[in-house]
Formats: C-alpha cells, structure tokens, sequence
C-alpha cells in the first residue's frame, strides 16, 4: 500500500509513490471507467445489453492494468474486464460488442493489442504467454498483461500457463484480480494458500501482493513487474486485492451470499476517493482537473450510451463468413438455404 | 432396457413444476431418501445454482451433502470419480454446457471407461449435469450443444428431458442409475411449467422414445429442447392438412430403435431435428439408423433440421441456428410428396 | 475448395518413404521454406517424438524452432493459440489420441473458433497433429480414435492420409492453411512405405476425395486406417468376381460430397468404414449424407463397418473392435443383392 | 537424508531411523521389486509383454510408498508404479495386466484397495482426493496416498487435485516420484521451481523433499505425512528425489536424450545398495536374512513369469459385458453381430 484507506501516503508512500502526472493520468482513468460501469449498467436495465458483470469498485485494477502498458504491449483481460480495454484505447461501444449480442468480439484485437473477451476462465493466459514468447523469439521487446480472477487460479489452465511461462521465461505479467469472490464462492473455499501471490511459488515466478484499491501501489508494482519482464527477467505474478462491490452481474443476487456489512466495509475503501483525496491534499488535483476529468468520463458514457443504442441490423451472411478462411462447400449449401429461407419469410411477409 | 427400479406405488403424487423446479425436486427427493447422494459443483450451494437447480439444498440437507468447489470442471469431475468409487453417488453441475469441456478428459478417459476398465468391479454411479443448448440469448460459450460429444463416448449414458415431468424421472432414474449418466438439462426450457409425477415410480425408463403425438403422414423425431418446437411444427402442419407424428428420444444412450423404427415405418418419411450442428452429430446418427433399419419403408430420404455447422452466432442471430417450426414444415415438405 | 498454393513446379521430386518418414520431411520442407513454422509438444526435440517423426528437427533448426514443452496438452494447445496470434505457425504435436483430450476445451472453445469470433481478424493458422487409431498393440489411452469429435466442431478443419505421399502433401497443405487443421496420423501406417511427390505442388488439395479404385458393383468410402482394409477387401472381392470401388476421403472436413456421391451413384450400392465408435460419428455422417443424397441411386440401405460402441479393447482383443476384410466383405454381402 | 548413499547414517538419520524391523521390512521389498522390475523387463524382451515402464533404480519409492499404509488406505499409482502395487499385495500377474495386453486393469482395485493403473498422466490424483473426501464424510480414518511423476506436476489435474485438496482438507498424501525426467524431457524443461515440493506453497500445502534413494528417510517422511493426514491435518506434498535408472520403457532410447555419465552417477546412489549396507553394518540384516529375501524376491519373479507366460484366451464377449451394468440394446446387437462372425469364421477354418 503507497496510499491508505483514507487517501494519505503510507511509509512505503513516500518513497514509492509515483509521478503526480501519472497519478492524475490514473485518476482521469478511473473516472471514465467508473462512468463507464454506471453507463452500463444503465444499459443493461434499459434492455440494451444482455448482460453486464461491473467492474465498479475495481476500477484500480482496471485502469492499472492498461496504464502500465506501452503501445507495443498486449493486454488479455477476462470478460469483466471491459474498462481495462476501454482504458486502453479500446472504443467502448466495440468493447460492449459481446454483451450486446451483435457478435462474440466487437474490436479488432490487434488494434490496440487487445485479445478478445471471453468468457472460459484461465483460458486466456496460455494464449497471453504464446503472444509473448512469439514476441520474444523475433527479439521484440512485447511485454503481456494477462488479467485473471480469483477463481480463475483454481482452473487447469491457470497453472499450465504459469509453468509454461516461467519454463520458457517469456514477458508476461499475470495480474490476478483477487475481488474476493468467484461468483458466490468466497476466497476461502477457493484457496487455502497464504495468498493468492504465493501461487507463483511452485512455478518459481515471483509473486506479490498490492492493495488493488490503491492506484499508486497498484501502478508501481505492475509498472516494476512490467519492465522486468521487458528486461527478460522472466514473468510474475501480482495479486491486486480489491472488492466487487455489485453483484456477479446483473442476473446475479448477492445477498444471497454476502452480508450488507461486508460489502460496506469495502465501500469505505473506495479506490477513486483514495486517490482524489491524497491528490487533493498534495494540490496536485484541482476543480478545473475534476471537471474536466467528468466530463471526458461523460463523453465515454455518451458514446458507449449512443453506439449502443443504435441497431445494426445483424446479417445473416455472417455466420458462414467466418468460420474458415474460404467457407467450405457444406457452409456455402447451409448459407444458401438460409438466404433461401429468409427470402421466402420476407416474400411472405 | 427396462428401468432400474420398477413402479412402487399405484397413487403418484402430482405437482405443477417448471423443468427447474422439477429438477430442484428429483435432487431433493433422491437426498432424502439416499444419504450418499451429494451435489456438488460451482456455485451451487448458498447461490442455489445460476439457474437456482439446487436452490435450497444446503440449506435442508447441509454443506456435507450440497456443497461448493473451487472453480475447475477436471477437477469437480475427477473428484467425483474418486467419491463414486469410495460409496457415493455424486451429482455434478456444469454450470454451462462449454464450461464442461475442461472435464473432457476425466469424462471420456475415466468415468466413460472405469466400469470396462476394471471388468465391471469398480461402477461409477454419477449423474453430470450439463445446462445445455441455446435460445436463451446467451453470449459465446453459454449455448453449446454438446450431447454429440458424449453420445459419440461409449460408456456413458445420455438422456435429455423435454418437459418438467421427464427432467423428474429421468433425473431420479439417473441417480439411481449404477452407471454414468449425462444428463443434458434444455436451458430455455428451465422455466416452461408442466404436470410432473413424482415418486420413484420411474416409467417409462431411460432408454425408452415416447410417441409425443400420433400421426401418419411423417415422423419428426427429436429431443430436450427441438420437442416443443416439433410438437408446434405438427400442430401447425395439421391445420394444412398433414399429419406430422412426434418421437420424443429422451434417452439418446441407450437408444430406443423399436420405437423410432415402427414410429418411421408407420409414415414412411422421417425429419430428424436437434439444435447441435449437424455435422457427425446425433442427427447423423439417427438419420443413419433410420434410413438403413427402415430403407424400404421410405418414400423420401430422411431429412435433418439441425444447427448449421458454426460456432453458435451470438444472442441477436441464435433464431437463424435453432430448428425453427419453419424450416422443419419445410423439410417436411421437401419430403417427396408428389411420389406418395 | 481449391488447394492454397497451386501447382508451382512441371517437374515434382519423388522419393519412396514410410509415413513417419513423409511426415517429417513435410514439416522440415515446411520449416526450412517459412521461418515462422514452429514444431513444439511433448519430446520432439532431443528425442524427436515417440514415432521418430520430429527426428532431427531441432538439430536442424535449433531449439527456437522445434522444442519440448512442459508436460500439459491444454498448455501446449493454449501456447500455440498465442503463438498463431501473433506471427507464427505452430505445429503441435499430442503424443498420442486420448492425451489431446485435456487440450479438448483450448480446441473447442478458442481453436476452432478465434477466426469467427473476431470477424476474420484473428486467424489461426496451426495444425494438431494427432497420432491416432489402433492396430499398433497399444495399451488403454493409446488407440482411441477421437476424429469424430474434431468433425463435429465447426471451425475445425479434419484431415487423415491414408499413404506416405498424402501425409507429406497434406500436412503441407495443413500448414500452408491460414485455418486450423486437425491432422489425424493412423499410427499403424507410420511404417507403411510408399513413394512420396515431394515439394509444395499439393493437389489434390484439402477437401478433395480420391477414387483409389475403381469399381461397379459398390463403393467403399474409407479414411485414414481403413483405407488399406478397403483396397484389400476390393481386392478379395475381384477373386469372387465382385467390383468394389474404393473411395479414399483423405479430408474429412471439409467434405467431398461431389466425389463421394458421384462415386455411390455408380455403384448404388455403399459401405461405410471407419476405426471410430460408430455412434454418432463420421461414419454415421457419411452414411446419412449418402442416403438423403443418393436416395434414388441406392438399391440398398448403407451399411457402416466401424468400430463397435465400446471403449477401444485391449490389445489381445483388438483385432474384433477394428474394422476387418471379413466385416466389410460380410456387409456387402449384405446389400441385398437379390434386388439387383 | 537419513542414510547417505554409502549407507552412512546422517546427523538427522541418527535422531529419526526408523526401527530395523521396519527398515528390514522395507529392504525385502526392495529386493522383490528389483528382482520383479527384471522379470517384467525380461517379459517384454520375450515377447510376453507389450511394454514395461521400469522402476528401476526408484525401489525405495515404490517400497515406501506401499509401506507407509495401513490396510484401510488407498494407493494411486502412476502406470510406473506395477512394483508399488506388488509391495502393497496386489498379484503380480494381475498387476501387469495392463502391460499384458488381456484387459486394462487385471486386478480388483477394492481387493488391495489400489486404484487401476492407468496411462493419462494426474489424473488420477483428483480420484485420490474423491476417495479421500467420501471416506471422511462417513469419519473413517482412511488415508490415500497418490503417486505421480515430476512430469505429472505440470499437467492441470495436478493443480486441481491439490487445490481441491486443500479446500477440503481432504486426507491425501501427493507423492512425487520425481525421476528427473519425462521420457527424454528432464526436470529443468519441466519446471522453474526451487523444488517441486515448493509447488504446495501455492495452495496452503506443506511441502517436502526427500531423498528418494534413501527408504529410511522416506519411511520417516511419508509416515509422517500420513499420520499428519490420518489426524485431520489436511493433504501433504512430498517429492522424492530419484533417478529413472533404464529407459522410460523397453521402447525408448535413452542415449538420445542423457549421457552415460549422469546415469553412472545415480548408479551409485543404489537404494538397495545403501540400505543393505547401513543393515549390515549395524548387524541388523544377515545372511540368512538376506536369503531368505532373494528367495521371496524369487518366488514372486517365478509367480509372474508363469503367470504371463500362461496364455489366458480372451473372451470377446467381454467386450460387451462390462461397458455399462446392463448392455444397451445396441450392445446387445454388436455382440451378436460378433458371435455371428467368429462362429462363422470358426466354421470355414
Ligand atoms: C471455465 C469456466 N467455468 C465456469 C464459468 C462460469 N463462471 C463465470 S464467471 C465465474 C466466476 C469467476 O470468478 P473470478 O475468476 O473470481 O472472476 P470475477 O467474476 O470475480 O471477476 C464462473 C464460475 C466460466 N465462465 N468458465
Ligand atoms: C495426459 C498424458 N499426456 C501424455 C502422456 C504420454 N506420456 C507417457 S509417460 C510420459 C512422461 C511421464 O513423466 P513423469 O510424469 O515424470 O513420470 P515417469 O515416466 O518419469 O514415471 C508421457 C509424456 C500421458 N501418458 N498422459
Ligand atoms: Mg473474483
Ligand atoms: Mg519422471
């Protein structure tokens, strides 16, 4: 922790905390995605997603995530992390394209170095350390993020590409977003390790824990861990703890499984309130920045709110368009028969 | 195939159920009356499940008997091998149908194979629950039809209900079952309501096809969620004159050739309907069956409405995938009619 | 579908080799002409893989090029997805058919289907190459003929040679593919010697059906192991005076329907034969394919010779489960001849 | 270590020895498994195996690993561990079934309570924690103690079985024979950890290594272990550190992937060599003991030989019997169809 609770640097603050630019940088971030997340949810209510698991609360985490990144960087989020990638450039209402329904990835995942959202934990992080050592092997000084929850360690996958990783040493940062909960199932019926961060252990991959609310701490250990690996120390492991304040999603009832007090306790520790009030105190952020910071986070709302709200008539076509490189002659037969049958419902119609 | 345990009582208790409630009911009717049933899986103890199967069962039956695991399919499939084979009679969730292929390997290398393995001594009576197939607007990963995967596996037994009494007994039967039984749960159809029988009176049994509707100009033959589509397209068809009769599978493993023959040979024509993609699939299968045991009662080659061979499309284009009651009166009446 | 690269030179080099010897020339032609094709999994480096088929590769190459991985079929799957994203060719190798199944959710989930969930943008050129099938003797888990599950999974493409000079063209082809290819090597024709057109002019291409043999009488529609058993069951029912047509898939997906029905309507007669559990298999595909599509051409119903529904059997008992001369020959004896 | 490899008691093996009826014990087991390990490997060269995955050279881990049990326990062998399961009782002949080529698992695993040898790597080891869990539900003091190889620990289950473990406390023994190698891939390509014992770490697991050459030093270990478990204390990881002294199996070549040199070395380090020796000197194994051992060792090698060299006719009705309790109406078929075709073929011969 550089900043506590209450927004005033700790010991290891004072010396770590980092550049007030980058602060502010982060903070800006952390408003448009908190936006982002109420805008979504909003769009969610109105019937214009199908589905939205929030990030409210983690923004830290999020906006971390894709600050510590250079262009050249990748980033592999999970499927809550849709703040991360609009942090990092992605265009929100792209971003949303899989919640919508429109299609399964609506960005271009080379664009800004995005992999696609989806939704099978743990599966990414194989794929983020392949990306990496490809890199590698062509001298490139790529470096991965690959974002994964606390219930995403318990899977296969999770381990298979930390040893991979660690055996082959490739520059791949595992940044696990421990929000305490894997849908219902709270952390300690999903570990009994010491923490999450000691998982690296076993892999020999350095392991560390940061108050995933905290910004500042959240930007110094990610960024460190980031240029080690671009140095090619080899991987790490970094455990953000933080809070998923809302339910699952917006399907999910979570007084089901957690009491009003617990999440309350969390509220108290709000990541943007942190940094505001240590910026604030430092002078470092004044009205002009916050209004200024609002109404870029508002932009984001609108355009998310305006490209969402608009229907692209989804085609058909499409669902044999992409299933290979060439269709094959039996998507060809199956795209002609329903070109056939919809024509004929259209005629009839 | 006769059912494992035979009608017990003549006086079955009725109850109007959705197909989850039903479920809910057939795991808590199996725990109270067996003690070595247990129900694990993610989720599935305070939550109730994402789709609320197993609402209430800690609560009744306490956290030794429905509990939570950590988050890896493998890892819930192979621990129940081990609790099957030390005296239990493990109940697993899938929470989604994709999210079961992490256990692929456990399935197919171990639970379809332990009872062959080890010439019958070690049996593994465990039901794998898979919420499964489409039509509910989910995203990616969340609407697969997976049943070919395991139908095409020998040693495990595959049904799927299409309708709240069936997902009942076939469930009960399932846990009674000393074999592994996939049980394919429709996700669109969780919350259609139906008279249910409950009871361990367990007819007709697994590995039996019901005629859902006599008809004798074609046969559709379908299963779990195209069964309802099905019975829509006849009823549909009957207003223009033809009649459309309707097998209902339910058991896909062991498969019901009597009744799916002498259902085909009364019409002598045959549409095959399911939501998976076609492509070496169970329609394939049934087509194949049909069309070499009936050959020479069919007046027009069997005809299959199935998913199309893509990934499933996401939310807004899934009505193109799924057997719709259109496409199937069209099969229909690509049936050769002229020659009849 | 055509193949990817045409025909590039008049003169082709020929060579007689085995099949694990074309396989390994395929991938080093293949290695030394594109600098991103990468050959990993487990022991193909200094061992150079359990069948000798990555033999020499690494010392070639270097570690960059062909290496170990750890120990993890899922891993190894889930590297090459990030690998294919980002430049490279990744050729994976399973050691053997039932150990690719922990690797079942990376292929079904994210292999086969990355090119459609991100519109085309992300395409994933890579090939599985799973050495698959029995007759070799081998113990449980060793023979497992798994094809039936990539063929059912949209964006997979499935390809299976039956001689030397296929396995070095279409595993040229494979990796030529902007898509990924399962590519199926029948383990008991890893020895089987034949001669080999060497170099990048591969035609017929993936997705083309070959006549092997010429017949009137029926067709056999074989892949991968089962093609030799066809051409030696043709070749028994010549000395009966019988003329049975071969017809050799070598690509499974996609299929040939045009071959394959040309093929079956000049006989009006078919047998289907394949190592795989018959259920809801290829087997059962091609058979269902061929009755709706010839229905008219057929005087018989099509009859399958696959493997029976049972977990694949121990080595001493093997030779039932595996598709014989005697099977097929019974099967089209079968096929009601008195009608003809 | 409690012996080092001249058999030499340590300072720690001086404290710790178990008693010479245990170590004796212990060194008959050797003495068969060693003897049993030659026959099997003199069985494939004959023909009358298919193949045979030699512990060579690891009979101190096989030994232990039986030896550490009480009756009611469980053991998970790897397809490796056929001397293992002899140690613990189970027929030789039937133990090699599988090898054999007659049927997959030749004995009753409930006889022994030894789980089937089976070739998928880990995976076995979830079964382990099943087994574990069931028994402790009904509060019987069952202890199951898994095997599985340095390669192994890479695989997914691995990572599943231990977490899953671990939650529930399950009373589970991980034992890691590791061997230094997977077929031709050494410890180094396989992991970056310090040791393999090091994997608990990650899930809240004591972990330990021990020196698998030294059977007093495992006996002390495991038992440990064991009884830790056996009282509630939740699962234990031990890696024993060993040497697979032949080739992976009669079909590998070896000489591609190690030097003459290192398997010099670990020649040395003989575990039957070291125990005998320590025996000896302390006057607690004579000749007479040592006689009686090889003869045991003899009849066990004698009860294999005759046994595989008996030729049992398989059953092909077997093939449809087992599949499910009763044969689906489709089995039924096939079998018929079978029947048919052998009477047949019988028939024309
Ligand atoms: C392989 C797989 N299994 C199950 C699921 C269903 N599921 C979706 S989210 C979730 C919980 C994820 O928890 P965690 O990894 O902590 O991420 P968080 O939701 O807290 O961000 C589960 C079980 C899934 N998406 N993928
Ligand atoms: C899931 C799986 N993948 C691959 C294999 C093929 N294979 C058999 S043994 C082996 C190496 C095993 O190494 P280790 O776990 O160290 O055990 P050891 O052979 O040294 O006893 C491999 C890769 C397998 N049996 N199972
Ligand atoms: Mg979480
Ligand atoms: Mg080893």
């Amino acid at each position: 922790m550089l900043l506590d609770p209450d927004g005033r640097p700790t010991a290891a603050g004072k010396a770590a905390l980092p550049a007030g630019e980058e602060l502010l940088r982060g903070l800006a971030g952390m408003v448009t995605a908190r936006r982002f997340n109420e805008q979504a949810s909003a769009l969610v209510r109105q019937g214009r997603l199908a589905v939205y698991p929030s990030s409210y609360g983690q923004e830290a985490c999020q906006v971390a995530a894709a600050q510590v990144l250079a262009d050249g960087d990748w980033l592999f989020p999970t499927y809550r992390d849709t703040a991360a990638a609009v942090a990092r450039g992605v265009d929100p209402v792209e971003v949303l394209g899989l919640l919508k329904g429109d299609w399964h990835s609506g960005y271009d995942p080379y664009e800004r170095r995005v992999a696609p959202l989806t939704t099978p934990l743990a599966t990414q992080l194989p794929h983020a350390v392949g990306v990496a050592h490809a890199a590698r092997l062509r001298g490139e000084s790529t470096v991965v993020l690959a974002i994964c929850g606390d219930g995403g360690t318990s899977e296969g996958d999770f381990h298979e590409a930390l040893n991979f990783a660690a055996v082959f040493r490739a520059p791949v940062v595992f940044f696990v977003q421990n929000n305490q909960y894997a849908i219902s199932v709270p952390l300690a019926r999903q570990s009994a390790a010491p923490s999450l961060a000691h998982k690296g252990v076993g892999y020999g991959i350095p392991g560390e824990q940061v108050d995933g609310n905290d910004l500042a701490a959240l930007l110094d250990v990610l960024s460190r861990a980031v240029e080690r690996a671009r140095a090619g120390a080899g991987p790490q492991l970094v455990e953000g703890r933080t809070y998923r304040m809302q339910a699952h999603t917006n399907a999910d009832d979570a007084t089901r499984y957690r009491t009003d007090d617990e999440v309350a306790g969390w509220a108290a520790k709000d990541p943007l309130v942190r940094l505001e009030t240590y910026l604030r105190a430092e002078g470092v952020l004044d009205d002009a920045h916050a209004a200024a910071f609002a109404e870029a986070a508002e932009q984001v709302a609108r355009r998310t709110r305006d490209g969402i709200n608009q229907d692209v008539e989804p085609n058909p076509d499409d669902l044999f368009g992409y299933v290979f490189a060439q269709p094959t002659p039996q998507l060809v037969e199956q795209r002609a028969l329903v070109r056939d049958e919809l024509s004929r419902e259209e005629a009839r119609s | 195939m006769t059912s494992v345990t035979s009608m017990t009582s003549a006086a079955v208790e009725h109850e109007t159920l959705s197909t989850a409630q039903a479920i809910n009911r057939a795991l808590r009717d199996a725990m109270a009356e067996d003690p070595t049933v247990l129900v694990l899986g993610e989720d599935v103890g305070a939550l109730g499940g994402v789709f609320r199967v197993t609402d209430g069962l800690t609560a009744q039956f306490g956290e030794d008997r429905c509990f939570d695991t950590p988050l890896a399919e493998a890892g819930i499939a192979g621990f129940a091998v081990g609790l099957a084979m030390n005296g239990m009679r493990p109940v697993i969730e899938m929470q989604f149908d994709a999210f079961a292929y992490p256990a692929f390997e456990q399935v197919v290398s171990h639970i379809a194979k332990m009872r062959n393995r080890t010439r019958g001594r070690v049996g593994l009576p465990l039901v794998i629950r898979v919420p499964y197939a489409g039509g509910i607007g989910g995203v990616e990963h969340h609407c697969d039809s997976s049943e070919s995967y395991y139908a095409h596996t020998p040693g495990l037994h595959v049904v799927a209900p299409s309708n709240p009494s069936d997902a009942y007994s076939l469930l009960r039967e399932a846990i009674a079952s000393p074999d592994p039984v996939v049980f394919l749960e429709p996700k669109k159809l969780y919350w259609a309501k139906g008279d249910v029988a409950l009871g361990n009176a367990r007819e007709p049994g697994i590995g039996t096809a019901v005629v859902r509707r006599r008809g004798s100009d074609a046969t559709l033959i379908a299963y779990g969620p195209s069964v309802p589509v099905a019975l829509e397209a006849a009823e549909v068809a009957a207003r223009d004159g033809r009649s459309l009769q309707v097998v209902d599978l339910r058991s896909i493993v062991p498969f019901d050739d009597a009744t799916v023959c002498a259902a085909v040979e009364s019409t002598g024509r045959a549409v095959v309907i399911a939501e998976a993609a076609g492509f070496a699939s169970i329609a394939s299968e049934i087509a194949a069956r049909v069309s070499e045991r009936c050959f020479h009662s069919l007046s027009a080659p069997v005809r299959r409405v199935t998913g199309f061979d893509i990934p499933y499309p996401p939310p807004k284009l899934e009505h193109i995938q799924l057997p719709s009651v259109d496409r199937i009166l069209d099969a229909v009446d690509d049936l050769q009619w002229e020659d009849a």
